[in-house]
């Protein structure tokens, strides 16, 4: 790749006016697995794929628990994910110790978007390094945000990040109406499965290793299955297996192939494969 | 290291034991204080000015510890200077009461001020704003502050009316300065006036020997002295 | 300025255009230059084992450390650059300790793991509110081994501040092929016998040397007797053993 | 708890040991109760405001306090606002020094408008009010330093009626009348017989008149009070506070009232 | 003051404690503990309000009573709260009963120069799935015991608990053994007791009685069928489980 | 581009030879490109629009607010990278809070742009931080009644009748210029504010967008907020049904 300039650090803007440490801090979430958030008018639903670098090692926590109301799912580099999580989990019983109130949904991605700014704006610091969705219910409902490196966020209706997410957009963007219609909390976990399943590697299935499905609403606390819990969920799938037409798929996915060696030297991004996607720093909307 | 006693330091303070004043009237404030600076009960100077200039048209009376008043009046003179320049226009009496009060609140432990704010602007014509110790912030449309004016409370509450002119106004101040002077030792000398209005700051003056007279007192026993006591010395006190 | 800004000269914060950070990748590297070692799982309890590079006869080989106690349920092999590890490893007997002190407990196993790896990233993170404390990234791997609550536990952490669970690993030069061979050999009902001679067959197989008791060295953590490293009576029945 | 089973059954602050069997040297000092000492000096309230009283009725709450600040025994300043709406569903009553009442008017208006301007539409409600007044006074208290007024916190949102009380110490309770200051003493045994039992019944008139009944009373009996006070009202409309408005009282039987004793003329 | 002479401004103390009265208690069973409060708030001769909780369920097998100063016992339940829930972040697990007790104390000694003015009893299951009740003073000396009283009218209520649950100074019958946990009937039955012997004779203790009870995983309820107006704080009947019992106490 | 490969352009703290600036320069590309931002000082208030880019179905409408509240009476909107927008809002709020914390009372606007001018000015002297990629309006009615300023990344702050920034400022400006908007009322003025951004707006080249709108004036009672929902609309479709009208 042409090595420019402009690239180095966060505090240097491009002849056109791009932050490139701050689109390649972007690109870092491309290398993690990818994640889900949809909302419907009571619940929102963060479903996210886990990797495993090896067979005899663990899978990697997608899915953190903030507040009983709240909880995010992670694309990119997890310790930084750590940092912002710690961070929000501080914000949310600051808001219990002052005022007796859970944290409002978006006083709490807006803290960290702020936090974000700042280190790109400094020489020394580097942006996050990682996505979130986050999820939360409180006193004016459900809501999903996506939280970007570059200090933006966004309140969605569904979201997806890390590698391949464009084809659970796509998924969302063509159920968006089903989804906002939904009233059981089940059915918006298995649209939330059928997203994350359309992102999946060829030879890869949704297991209950793999998989982390959580919920948060109206009368469910924030709550996340793993390992054997979300096996009730993956039966409620009409296949484990990524169904969808190769030909329409906008992504590329020769990278793919690639993941299993990619694995090795990816552990700090939660596992890897790397897609270079339509997303440039945010200037806008 | 020297240790010093405060309590001895502050019992050689110099102290405004004091009668101030102002008043609001339509097209202005009259303030006004008598000129007593006592040390204990040594009168260090008989004709000082307690009516200090924070800003065009903004005075200050102050009563309590002189050096605190005094660095107060300074502070936020300064202000009031920065505050102009920047916004390019004259303060507004509120704005100076607000960085009276301000000062006053934050350093309570550490101040003995009681401050009286009057002036005129362009927001709100005249007004008069009240700092009593504590640093709490009271607008009225008189304010008396200081050792004498406990003395004189009824004689406003009975004297004020709204809607006076300049002259009435200046009365009323003059006559109660006088009153509080003849009954608290701890002020007396000459009565100083301003009138801030709008067009500007006329200063007015009371020599001690021509001050407004009231009733002096005599010594009635020593002209009938076959009365008999009337009141014994342990009767009940109403307060 | 301008000049002193190469590709060469990357700040230990700045993002690859793919966005990986250049200097957390090279850290992952230098463990690759250390000595091979070897944590396997068992249901008794974690084995782990170092190889000791013995460069000269004048040296005394015990003093090598690789393996040391954090706790008395808590042990930690390691590779890379040795000196980084001092400060971890001191941090998790100081964050254990303190666990202890304030909760009359054992600290978990993950949680101690997890404050290591909180350090990890404070080279460039600076986390409530501190200054970052390190200029660079560690350049070690970790193998933390114990046993709490929820059983014998092996945790592998890398300069990322990544932590991942492992019933094994190797890590270090010979890792790859370590690596292959436990994957090839571990199983769930294995003993912790057989985790010893796993073990000290995986760094035979990668070692230059000859393997004998001066050059490896052998720890466990049980659920009964905690953290020890086995004396060189039991390693060289060991090796005799295998 | 106290592990010296000797000084049980005694009343507190005096846990004076006639026995000396404490194996402490620093145990008790006789008289002395160590909770008791306070560790610096600070100041003291300069210009007071006196009782607050708030009930509770069917449509939200009512509050009343009356509009002097006394300095001592003088009644410095006869028109004075001593109830405060904080945002749109709460109101807050005030005595003790009012300086430090100010200052809260000051932060608790800042705190509204970094609400307003994060622009998430979501307002404080009396409960949050209250919560983060505590955590204010609780701090200062903490601090040897505190806000000294006790502070009565009534409102309605989203359909709940809420009152409280905190003082300097960061004491609080809530209930469904309160009072602070002497009406603690004189006008709540008024106002729990007035009110307890009848919350959900109360009419907006009937609260109204409890409150300037027990106002009346304390006028008469407190004397640092004024006839002149307002009313303070959060229902679903918002808060309301009145104009000042005078007690009537009665003083005409007095007039045949003779001397203390037998004196009859 | 009212002279204006700003000569010698007054000094008077702050005394940044208070006490508000109540009374706590905490039993222990074998499988099962007890803790309660009366609900009332006073300072002095004032009741404040009648209902001002003094026991606190902090998780499934732990609750918190405190009393003393209301001001310092609120602060410090939310405090205790935070931790726990931090505890549960770090950790991903419920902070065990004894864990719990002893941060209490490295809480309530941090503070030994500015001491909350708080008597703690924590009553819960313990890991092995026995009941414990842990007594405190306000700086942090703890210790486990069967029962403890505290509060306004400890010394009326320690004494019936020394003679009921420890049997003092009763007379054995020959060849009879003392049980070294009471059924649960009979401990609600004495904490019953305690708070309404309590509120007859002492001004600061009445209002409402809160009795907690926890019981061990997979401990029946019996012993509290008979009991009205059970309420199970719990979601899950599986684990340990929490419920309360509310009373009425004298208001005078 | 000759700035480019010369190496005076790497930091806000290097002049070219020229005496050019040209991170500054490059701060004001990244607000070039980005959706408009447009105020309007009118006889009795202010009104300030966004042209706000939709770049999927997925976003929730009305929700990810671009204008937002320094003060009770103090509105913003901004242009270039949001991040940086929130930043300086933050910083705004500060300086409010600042000067009432002394004045007790808010500060005219032309004092918080000056205190803001100077922080945004700050950015562009050192080469460890980087200016603020985002022109900002920001609009009141204070004292002297309504007023409108402009803060760019350069630092620099002027007063406005009618401001623009952002990719559609020069169509924009022309369309105030047109304007008498001394003597526009608030209301008018939402209409036409509605009308400029729909025109601005390209809808060969971009994507979808949602019009975001905010008032200040009597009919606020003097407090920045969303324009109503049902005005909103309302203003909306005219200038659709206008901008059809124009194209026939």
């Amino acid at each position: 790749m042409f090595r420019n300039n402009y690239d180095n650090d966060s505090v240097t803007y491009s002849p056109t006016g791009r932050l490139f440490q701050v689109e390649y801090a972007l690109e870092a979430i491309k290398q993690g697995s990818a994640a889900v958030g949809l909302v419907s008018k009571k619940d929102v639903v963060l479903v996210a794929l886990k990797r495993n670098a090896e067979e005899l090692g663990s899978y990697q926590k997608k899915l953190i628990k903030v507040d009983d109301h709240m909880g995010i799912a992670l694309a990119g580099l997890a310790p930084d994910a750590r940092v912002l999580s710690n961070f929000l989990r501080k914000q949310a019983m600051n808001s219990k110790m002052i005022f007796n109130r859970p944290l409002l949904t978006s006083k709490a991605v807006y803290s960290i978007a702020d936090k974000a700014q700042e280190n790109t704006q400094s020489y020394g610091s580097r942006p996050y390094g990682v996505g979130l969705l986050v999820a939360g219910y409180d006193e004016s409902g459900a809501h999903l945000y996506e939280f970007q490196p570059s200090g933006s966020v966004l309140e969605y209706f569904g979201a997806a990040i890390g590698a391949r997410s464009q084809a659970a957009r796509t998924y969302l963007e063509r159920n968006l109406e089903t989804i906002r219609e939904t009233e059981s909390p089940e059915e918006l976990i298995v649209h939330g499965l059928n997203a994350l399943r359309d992102t999946l590697p060829q030879d890869v299935e949704l297991t209950y290793r793999n998989t982390s499905v959580s919920i948060v609403g109206k009368e469910t606390k924030y709550t996340i299955y793993d390992d054997e819990d979300v096996q009730q969920w993956l039966d409620k799938l009409d296949s484990v297996s990524n169904a969808r037409n190769r030909d329409d798929d906008d992504d590329d996915d020769e990278n793919a192939d690639n993941e299993q060696q990619d694995n090795q030297q990816d552990q700090q991004q939660e596992g890897g494969d790397s897609n270079n996607n339509e997303d440039r720093m945010e200037t806008d909307e | 290291m020297q240790t010093v006693d405060m309590q001895q330091l502050k019992s050689g303070e110099v102290n405004l034991g004091t009668s101030i004043m102002a008043v609001q009237f339509k097209d202005g404030v009259v303030v006004g204080a008598d000129s007593r600076t006592t040390t204990g009960s040594y009168i260090a100077n008989r004709v000082t000015d307690k009516l200090t200039h924070v800003h065009d048209r903004i005075y200050c009376c102050r009563s309590g510890s002189a050096a605190d008043t005094q660095a107060i009046a300074d502070m936020v003179h300064y202000h009031l200077q920065i505050h102009a320049q920047q916004s390019g226009g004259r303060p507004t009496v509120l704005t100076a009461a607000n960085v009276f009060q301000k000062l006053c609140y934050e350093n309570k432990d550490a101040l003995s001020a009681g401050i009286i704010v009057a002036g005129w602007d362009k927001e709100t014509g005249p007004s008069v704003y009240n700092i009593p110790l504590g640093g709490g912030l009271f607008r009225q449309p008189w304010a008396i502050g200081g050792s004498g004016s406990t003395y004189v409370y009824g004689y406003c509450d009975a004297t004020y009316q709204d809607g006076w002119g300049r002259d009435e106004t200046i009365n009323f101040v003059k006559n109660t300065l006088a009153l509080a002077m003849s009954r608290d030792g701890s002020s007396g000398g000459v009565i100083r006036m301003c009138v801030i209005t709008e067009d500007g700051v006329e200063r007015l003056f009371v020599p001690g020997n021509e001050l407004p007279k009231f009733w002096e007192g005599e010594e009635v026993l020593s002209k009938s002295s076959n009365r008999t006591r009337e009141f014994t010395d342990d009767m009940a006190i109403e307060v | 300025m301008f000049l002193t800004r190469s590709e060469y000269d990357r700040g230990v914060n700045t993002f690859s255009p793919e966005g990986r950070l250049f200097q957390v990748e090279y850290a992952i590297e230098a463990i690759k230059l250390g000595s091979t070692t070897v944590g396997v799982c068992t249901q008794e309890g974690v084995v782990l084992a170092v190889e000791k590079r013995v460069q000269s006869p004048l040296l005394e080989s015990s003093s090598i450390e690789k393996i040391m106690e954090i706790d008395r349920h808590l042990g930690c092999a390691m590779s890379g650059l040795i000196a980084d590890a001092r400060t971890m490893i001191d941090h998790a007997r100081v964050t254990s300790q303190n666990h202890a002190f304030t909760y009359d407990e054992k600290i978990k196993v993950e949680s101690a793991t997890q404050a290591v790896c909180d350090l990890a990233l404070r080279f460039g993170e600076s986390v409530h509110d501190e200054e970052a404390m390190m200029s660079r990234p560690f350049g070690v791997a970790l193998l933390i081994a114990g046993v709490d609550e929820n059983g014998p536990q092996l945790y592998h952490t890398d300069p990322s501040g990544t932590f991942v669970r492992y019933e094994a690993k190797a890590v270090g030069s010979g890792s790859e092929a370590a690596q292959s061979e436990l994957q090839d050999k571990w199983h769930k009902q294995m003993t912790l016998k057989e985790a010893h001679v796993l073990t000290l067959r995986v760094l035979k197989q990668v070692m230059e040397e000859k393997l004998d008791y001066h050059n490896v060295q052998l720890a466990q953590v049980t659920s009964d007797k905690g953290f020890e490293i086995l004396d060189e009576v039991r390693l060289k029945a060991l090796i005799e053993d295998m | 708890m106290d592990h010296f089973p000797t000084s049980w059954g005694r009343q507190r602050n005096d846990a004076y040991d006639a026995y000396n069997t404490y194996p402490l040297h620093q145990r008790p000092n006789p008289g002395h109760d160590a909770f008791a000492d306070s560790v610096q000096h600070t100041q003291q309230p300069i210009v007071t405001g006196t009782s607050v009283l708030a009930i509770v009725y069917k449509d939200g709450i009512m509050m009343a306090a009356d509009t002097l600040a006394s300095y001592g025994s003088l009644a410095r300043f006869k028109s004075i606002q001593r109830l405060h709406s904080v945002g749109t569903s709460t109101v807050i009553g005030a005595s003790g020094d009012m300086s430090d009442f100010q200052y809260l008017q000051s932060i608790l208006d800042e705190l509204i408008i970094s609400e307003f301007t994060e622009g998430d539409k979501h307002e404080l409600g009396p409960e949050e009010i209250h919560e983060y007044l505590s955590r204010v006074m609780y701090g200062r208290r903490s601090k040897m330093n505190p806000l000294w007024n006790s502070l009565l916190v009534g409102g309605k949102k989203d359909g709940k009626r809420f009152l409280a009380y905190v003082d300097l110490l960061g004491t609080t309770y809530t209930a469904s009348t309160l009072a602070t200051g002497y009406g603690a003493y004189i006008a709540l045994p008024l106002l729990r017989t007035a009110v307890e039992g009848r919350e959900n019944d109360l009419t907006e008139e009937e609260a109204r008149k409890i409150l300037e009944e027990s106002m009346r009373v304390l006028y008469y009996r407190d004397a640092r009070s004024l006839d002149k006070y307002q009313i303070a009202i959060v229902n679903d409309e918002g808060v309301t506070i009145s104009e000042p408005q005078k007690l009537v009282t009665s003083w005409g039987f007095a007039e045949g009232i003779r001397g203390y004793g037998a004196q009859t003329q | 003051m009212p002279d204006g002479s700003f000569a010698h401004p007054q000094q008077r103390q702050f005394n940044p404690y208070s006490e508000n009265g109540g009374t706590i208690l905490a039993i222990a069973g074998a499988d099962f503990s007890v803790i309660a409060g009366d609900t009332r708030q006073s300072e002095g001769y004032s009741i404040q309000t009648r209902y001002a909780p003094k026991v606190f369920r902090l998780t499934d097998r732990a609750v918190l009573a405190v009393n003393g100063f209301a001001a310092d016992g609120n602060v410090f339940v939310k405090k205790v709260k935070q931790r726990l829930e931090w505890y549960r972040h770090a950790h991903a697990k419920d902070m065990p009963l004894r864990a719990i007790a002893r941060m209490i104390q490295t809480m309530l000694y941090a503070q030994r120069f500015f001491p909350y003015y708080v008597y703690n009893i924590l009553g819960g299951i313990e890991e092995d799935g026995s009941g414990a009740v842990y007594s405190f003073d306000p700086v942090g000396s703890y210790e486990r015991e069967a029962c403890r009283a505290a509060g306004a009218a400890q010394s009326l209520v320690q004494p019936f608990l020394d003679n009921q649950i420890y049997f003092k100074n009763q007379q054995s019958l020959p060849g009879q053994s003392r049980p070294l946990h009471l059924p649960l009937p009979e401990v609600l039955s004495i904490v019953i007791d305690s708070f309404t012997s309590a509120t007859e004779r002492h001004i600061e203790v009445g209002d409402g009685l809160e009795m907690y009870v926890v019981l061990a995983k997979g401990r029946s309820i019996q012993g509290l069928e008979s009991f009205r107006g059970v309420q199970e704080l719990t979601p899950n009947p599986d684990g340990d489980r929490v419920f309360v019992i509310r009373r009425e106490l004298k208001k005078d | 581009m000759t700035s480019i490969g010369t190496g005076y352009d790497l930091s806000a703290s290097t002049y070219s030879p020229d005496g050019r600036i040209f991170q500054v320069e490059y701060a004001n590309k990244a607000v070039e490109n980005s959706g408009t931002a447009i105020g309007l000082r009118v006889k009795d208030g202010i009104v300030l629009a966004v042209e706000k880019l939709i770049h999927s179905k997925l976003l929730v409408p009305d929700s990810n607010r671009r204008i937002q509240t320094i003060d009770r009476s103090v509105g913003m909107a901004s242009s270039g990278l949001l991040a940086d927008g929130r930043q300086i809002a933050n910083r705004a709020r500060d300086e409010s809070y600042s000067y009432r914390d002394v004045y007790k009372e808010s500060p005219p606007l032309k004092e918080l742009v000056q205190r803001m001018g100077l922080y945004v000015q700050a950015y562009t002297l050192y080469s460890s931080v980087r200016p603020f990629g985002c022109s900002t309006i920001l609009g009141a009615i204070d004292k002297s009644g309504p007023v409108l300023y402009i803060i760019e990344p350069s630092g620099v702050a002027y007063g406005y009748h009618g401001a623009a920034v952002g990719k559609g400022r020069q169509l924009a400006k022309t369309e105030l210029e047109k304007l008498k908007l001394s003597e526009l009322t608030t209301r008018e003025a939402v209409f036409e504010a509605a009308r400029i951004i729909h025109l601005v707006h390209d809808d060969a080249k971009e994507k979808e967008f949602e019009l975001e709108m905010s008032w200040i004036g009597a009919e606020t009672n003097g407090l920045h907020l969303p324009v109503p929902k049902d005005l909103l609309e309302e203003a909306d479709k005219k200038a659709r049904d206008a901008l059809e009208d124009y194209d026939e």
